[in-house]
């Protein structure tokens, strides 16, 4: 128990996917202007994540394993989350069209996302059980979604600030970020793995 | 004791037992009229009514131009349900009806009728003094209080006997008497009821038979003991002491607003978008209370109110009887100010009232003070804005617990949703907010051009709503005509057809006809209808 | 064979992903656009036409279907294109023709002939009259279309300014330089060259 | 003449009258530092000082704003601020580059006063820490607890500022020592009990809270922080919901597992005392910039503050939370600000979100 607990924390907090393992930037940047279209990111982001790991451990341990194809991992996880993401935008489309539009390109991009493929990628590497490695995704995908959310809250506060013209738009943005980071620095070590 | 407990639960904001609401701020009074005796305000030359003096529909002028008036005359009959009538403040000849500037920061004019005093102060006496209201029901009082034009005195001017309903769903249980004067400078209503503590409460006594309540509560601050002491005598002399009890509160800003001080006595909030009847209580100010007793038991309709004539560029301040209609500059003159023009001129207190930019304006219902203010004064406390520090003194501050620096920042950005989703409706415009800010942001002033806006937007809304429906309609009617006009083409050229058709049968019935004729009988069949052929 | 073994496997594999993601689309198949209705309730529902579309519904399918941009309705102005922009997630573009104050129409009843193509023309039916009749305008349903103007044979009809009432009154933006540095910044932010 | 909206009166509050206060509520704390560390403590405060001065001077310049800013007070309260916060034997240029850091990328950036989203001296506090982390933990003995340099002798201290510890011929081990709060760190990793590695330290609560305990300039006596902060408290100009929520849930967290574990984890008045606990929760988490505006808001972001604190310093690495949790929660700001809101006048139920 204390064990998922940890792998869990671990995966929120201490080896944050943006803040400390710098995956997944682009949609970190790309889809923070806005709290609520943050809060619509963070879920999409959520499920995804969980599915792929939860999809690349089964194909893993049922397919590659067995049949001594490990080598083809990369191809299958891509064709695995391809098809994951594809399913959400179709889910999205029909269940929440504004969010469907909010999200626009954003959904997409989540294919290629590396933190994605990251936590596929990474999760198989550490061996870990069924149950740990879907809670691996999970919280590296919660992880994600506190801090695209707490981002999102800030580029809001920073939108109406009279901050200097060449400093306007992504510069002040990765500032922030790179603050945030070191903000979350505060956090190694309380995980010892 | 109970003053300093009372202080640091509020300061704690603890203050669910103690009834205080929440936020407020303590002002520096400048009361310098303080228990200065009323003095009646001379005679004008002119007097100016403008049709609307009250939230609601304006009236309608009654009388025409060299029409003679008596005092207490109604010059204005009112239109529609909110509304109340407007009378002359003395005898005189009407000299002319024309648009006229009015206390409004807009400054917008009005229709208003002007009159020329002359002098004899003759007083129309239609209304019959009813002292024994007791025995009168209250549908005819509220008719009384109705057509002697009285409106809330406290500021708001909303017309009173709509309040004064016995509704059957919502009883009345609690009234309460405002006799709290929270804006410095003020002190007409301090003054009113040390002097007229009598009539204050027979209006008091008069609302509670109009609206069958059992008990009512004279609310007065600490800073005018005096008034209370009054007050107090005066029930006690009026034998009311078993329903009337006076209290006495801390003081602090806005205590005076409706909602807070219901609060403030009952410890229930009015529910957001519901009235004070909704919970048992209806309160009325002090010189609305005098207002009633002297419609009723006097037969006088509205014709003058008490107002503080005061401000730091007046060298001899005083509390005065003003009629309405009174040119303000005139009521100014009678306190020792030489010229309007050197000195900003605030209708109302300080916090909420507003800077007179036109000066030729009449003093209205709703005129409680007029300041003359050193416009250094003023300028000072309108200081260059300076950027928000996010201190949150203002949330403090905020009797209706909302976010100003927050909501200010969207109506700046004209984010007018995030505003509305802020609570930018549940602003009483009280001021505490930019009273305390540090950065010197007019706050109020980002709220007021934030509700316009979104006023704005919400009309447009509607009349874009009723534009579709409008040209949908038409639309409709449109290809209804359409339809029409080809159905008909349809049943012409239908017509046409089996016109034809039925020549051409006739003609090719003829010839078979004819030539039947030469080989058979006549067939007595008629010739089948074009119709069913096509 | 390994290889043929793991090719088959991989293609069998994507196979079954593809066949998912088929009966997936046709499952959550959306009909229509509801995002068209969510348009047109920001439109101000002139039905000028001066977005080149015959009304405001129009419009808002044709911007809803990504076939126009976000910032053709005059008469909305940078409001109405901004939350369009907002709702459809693209980026905002100046409006190119100037704002202008609210107008009405307005007959000149001692000019007016009776010809009756200005009602015809009235897109929300707010001129009355009858042939050979003065006709007149409905003040409070005009929408300041313009759309009477061009019918008319005798040009009678002017646009006038909707006067300002004391209830329609609204608190300008306070006068310091801040505020007036906010509108400014509100604008660069939105990416508006002002 | 333009439109003036009431109120027309005004409490005569202004953002220079706020500045002021803070920098005099801490000025006991200076005095304390000097007195702890002689003139080296003097010098990084003029250092400190000066440089985001001069800093906030330039970029008033460059920014093309009115210069008359630089005289609310603001700048000057971040270079104090940010010295206090910093070990007495950090080097000059450190302290340079962490003052410049705290105006330029703290402040200025995001648009100069009200708008930078953390606290400047905080923020360039941590960069520090991050960058240097040797410099920034080996902490000066101070001049009552056997110290090896007589850092009241003028030039002395100027040698040592600006050269190093070679300058005045020592090495950094020798005139430096850890702080309480690291030796614990240190201790417990090695699997002695809390009491022993404490009396092993020669720790005393009493110094802790008068100050003598090797730290921070500013964090030496917890007395003459109160005394700033009770000053501030009785002004006004902060109120009691960050500061009290805040050590109130370090000291509640400290309690409970000490109960639980006295070995192990380390008693409640040992950690209000120690580190920059009290320097936070009165000067830092109290930044009007970078903390909610409702007071409801400021009780959760106290909280908040509370828990990181103590979590940070039980299982972090660093042994300092404190810095750390205020930083974090400078970035929950907006969504508390948000979320968190006082209940509206005539609203009851928890109104649902739009």
């Amino acid at each position: 128990m204390t064990e998922f607990a940890l792998i869990l924390l671990s995966a929120v907090l201490v080896n944050n996917y943006v803040l400390t393992k710098f995956l997944g930037i682009c949609p970190f940047l790309g889809v923070s202007g806005k709290v609520e279209t943050a809060i619509g990111m963070s879920f999409a982001v959520m499920f995804v994540m969980t599915l792929a790991s939860t999809a690349s451990w089964l194909i893993q341990q049922l397919i590659l394993v067995p049949l001594d194809m490990v080598y083809m991992q990369t191809v299958f996880f891509i064709l695995i989350i391809a098809g994951l993401v594809q399913f959400v935008e179709m889910v999205m489309h029909k269940t929440s069209p504004v969010l469907y539009q909010g999200l626009g390109i954003f959904l997409p991009l989540i294919t290629t996302n590396c933190a994605v493929l990251g936590v596929a990628i990474l999760n198989v590497q550490q061996d870990y059980s069924f149950f740990a490695s879907v809670l691996y995704g999970f919280g590296a995908a919660v992880g994600f979604a506190i801090v695209l959310v707490l981002f999102s809250g800030l580029r809001e506060r920073i939108e109406g600030a009279p901050i200097p013209e060449v400093f306007k738009g992504s510069p002040i943005t990765l500032i922030t970020a790179g603050m945030m980071a070191l903000a979350f620095m505060g956090f190694a070590g309380l995980v010892k793995v | 004791m109970f003053n300093l407990l009372h202080t640091i639960k509020h300061a704690l904001h603890l203050t669910p037992q103690s009834h205080a609401f929440r936020g407020g701020v303590h002002l520096s009074e400048f009361k310098r009229t303080a228990t200065k005796a009323s003095e009646q305000c001379p005679m004008p030359r002119v007097l100016m009514y403008p049709v609307k003096q009250h939230i609601g529909q304006a009236c309608e002028p009654l009388v025409k131009v060299g029409d003679r008036v008596l005092r207490g005359q109604k010059i204005g009959k009112s239109q529609g349900y909110v509304s109340v009538p407007i009378h002359a403040s003395t005898s005189g000849i009407v000299t002319k009806i024309e648009n006229h500037i009015i206390p409004h920061p807009s400054g917008m004019g009005l229709p208003t009728i002007f009159v020329e005093p002359d002098g004899l102060d003759e007083v129309d006496e239609s209304l019959i003094p009813l002292p024994n209201y007791r025995s009168l029901s209250p549908v005819e009082l509220r008719e009384r209080v109705r057509i002697a034009g009285i409106a809330g005195l406290g500021g708001a001017v909303f017309p009173t006997f709509i309040k004064l309903l016995k509704d059957k769903l919502h009883s009345i249980e609690t009234v309460i008497l405002n006799g709290i004067e929270c804006e410095p400078w003020l002190t007409n209503d301090h003054q009113l009821m040390l002097e007229k503590s009598h009539q204050i409460i027979t209006g008091l006594d008069i609302v509670m038979h109009m609206v069958g309540a059992q008990s009512a509560i004279v609310a007065i601050e600490d800073n005018t003991m005096d008034a209370a002491f009054v007050m107090q005598n005066a029930v006690e002399d009026m034998k009311l002491s078993q329903v009337i009890k006076v209290e006495v509160l801390p003081t602090i800003y806005p205590q005076g607003g409706e909602k807070q001080l219901i609060q403030a006595l009952t410890g229930k909030e009015v529910p957001a978008g519901r009235l004070p009847i909704h919970i048992g209580v209806l309160s009325t100010n002090v010189g609305t209370a005098k207002a009633i007793h002297d419609a009723v038991c006097l037969g006088e309709a509205m014709t003058e109110r008490l107002v503080t004539v005061s401000g730091d560029a007046l060298p001899s301040p005083k509390n005065m009887f003003v009629r309405f209609g009174t040119p303000v500059c005139f009521v100014l003159e009678q306190c020792g100010l030489d010229s309007c023009d050197d000195v900003n001129i605030i209708h109302g207190g300080p916090m909420m009232g507003e800077i007179l930019r036109p000066t030729d304006i009449p003093v209205v219902k709703a005129s409680n003070g007029l300041l003359a203010m050193k416009k250094a004064t003023v300028m000072a406390s309108h200081h260059e804005e300076e950027p928000c520090i996010r201190c949150g003194d203002c949330s403090d501050a905020c009797p209706a617990g909302l976010m100003p620096n927050l909501l200010a920042m969207h109506c700046k950005e004209e984010q007018f949703e995030r505003a509305e989703n802020y609570q930018l409706f549940d602003c009483i415009e009280c001021g505490a907010c930019s009273y305390v800010c540090p950065s010197h942001i007019p706050l109020v002033h980002y709220f007021r051009f934030g509700k316009g806006q979104v006023a704005k937007i919400r009309r447009e809304k509607v009349f874009a709503e009723e534009s579709r429906q409008r040209s949908e309609s038409r639309d409709l009617r449109l290809r209804k005509e359409q339809e029409e006009k080809e159905e008909k083409r349809r049943i012409a050229q239908e017509k046409k057809e089996a016109r034809a058709a039925a020549l051409a049968a006739q003609a090719a019935a003829a010839t078979d006809v004819a030539d039947e004729a030469l080989t058979e009988t006549v067939s007595e069949k008629p010739a089948p209808t074009p119709k069913a052929e096509s | 064979m390994h290889i043929l073994l793991s090719l088959s496997v991989f293609s069998g594999f994507a196979l079954l992903v593809g066949i998912g993601l088929a009966f997936a689309s046709r499952y959550f198949h959306v009909e229509g656009d509801p995002l068209a209705d969510k348009i047109d309730a920001l439109l101000p529902q002139t039905q000028c036409g001066q977005c080149g579309y015959p009304g405001c519904r129009p419009y808002a399918n044709a911007v809803a279907a990504l076939e126009v941009d976000v910032n053709h309705c005059v008469p909305g102005g940078e409001r109405t294109m901004l939350q369009i922009a907002d709702m459809m997630g693209v980026e905002p573009k100046a409006i190119e023709a100037e704002e202008t104050a609210p107008v009405v129409a307005f007959i000149r009843e001692d000019e007016c002939i009776g010809c009756t193509l200005c009602i015809k023309a009235c897109p929300v039916d707010c001129i009355i009259g009858a042939p050979k009749q003065y006709h007149t305008i409905i003040t409070d349903h005009c929408t300041g279309c313009t759309l009477c103007l061009e019918p008319c044979p005798v040009d009678c009809i002017d646009m006038l300014e909707v006067p300002e009432t004391l209830e329609k009154w609204a608190w300008p933006v306070p006068g310091t330089e801040r505020a007036k540095v906010g509108v400014e910044r509100k604008h660069q932010h939105e990416g508006i060259d002002v | 003449m333009i439109l003036l909206s009431s109120p027309h009166q005004h409490s005569g509050n202004s953002i220079q009258l706020t500045m002021f206060t803070v920098i005099i509520a801490l000025i006991p704390a200076a005095m304390v530092s000097v007195y702890l560390y002689g003139w080296l403590a003097f010098l990084l405060l003029t250092m400190c000082i000066g440089a985001s001065m001069l800093t906030e001077y330039v970029c008033l310049h460059l920014m093309k704003r009115d210069i008359k800013r630089l005289w609310d007070g603001s700048a000057a309260l971040t270079g104090l601020l940010l010295a206090l916060t910093l070990p007495a034997a950090v080097p000059w240029w450190m302290a340079l580059f962490a003052s410049v850091f705290a105006i330029v990328l703290g402040k200025q950036l995001y648009g100069g006063l009200g708008y930078n989203l953390f606290n400047p001296a905080l923020s360039a506090r941590v960069v520090l820490l991050i960058s240097f982390p040797l410099q920034m933990t080996s902490w000066m003995i101070p001049m009552h607890a056997g110290a090896t340099l007589d850092m009241y002798d003028f030039g002395t201290s100027l040698q040592f500022f600006f050269f190093g510890p070679d300058a005045v011929k020592q090495t950094w081990d020798a005139v430096t020592m850890a702080s309480p709060l690291g030796y614990l760190k240190t201790e417990l990793g090695q699997g002695v009990t809390v009491s022993q590695a404490l009396s092993d330290y020669h720790y005393s609560t009493f110094y802790a809270f008068i100050g003598r305990e090797a730290g921070s300039l500013g964090e030496g006596s917890a007395l003459a922080l109160l005394f700033g902060g009770v000053y501030l408290l009785a002004r006004k100009t902060i109120s009691w919901h960050i500061p009290i929520t805040y050590i109130a849930t370090v000291a509640a967290l400290a309690w409970v597992f000490n109960l639980i574990n006295p070995d192990v984890y380390a008693p409640a008045m040992f950690h209000v005392l120690a580190g920059g606990l009290i320097l936070c929760a009165f000067f830092m988490a109290t930044d009007p910039v970078s903390s909610p505006s409702s007071a409801i808001g400021k009780i959760a972001f106290g909280f908040g503050c509370g828990l990181l604190t103590w979590v940070i310093r039980t299982f972090g690495n660093y042994p300092e939370g404190a810095m750390f949790a205020v930083i974090l929660m400078n970035c929950m700001v907006p969504l508390i600000d948000y979320y968190i809101r006082p209940r509206v006048y005539g609203y009851f139920r928890k109104r649902a979100k739009a």
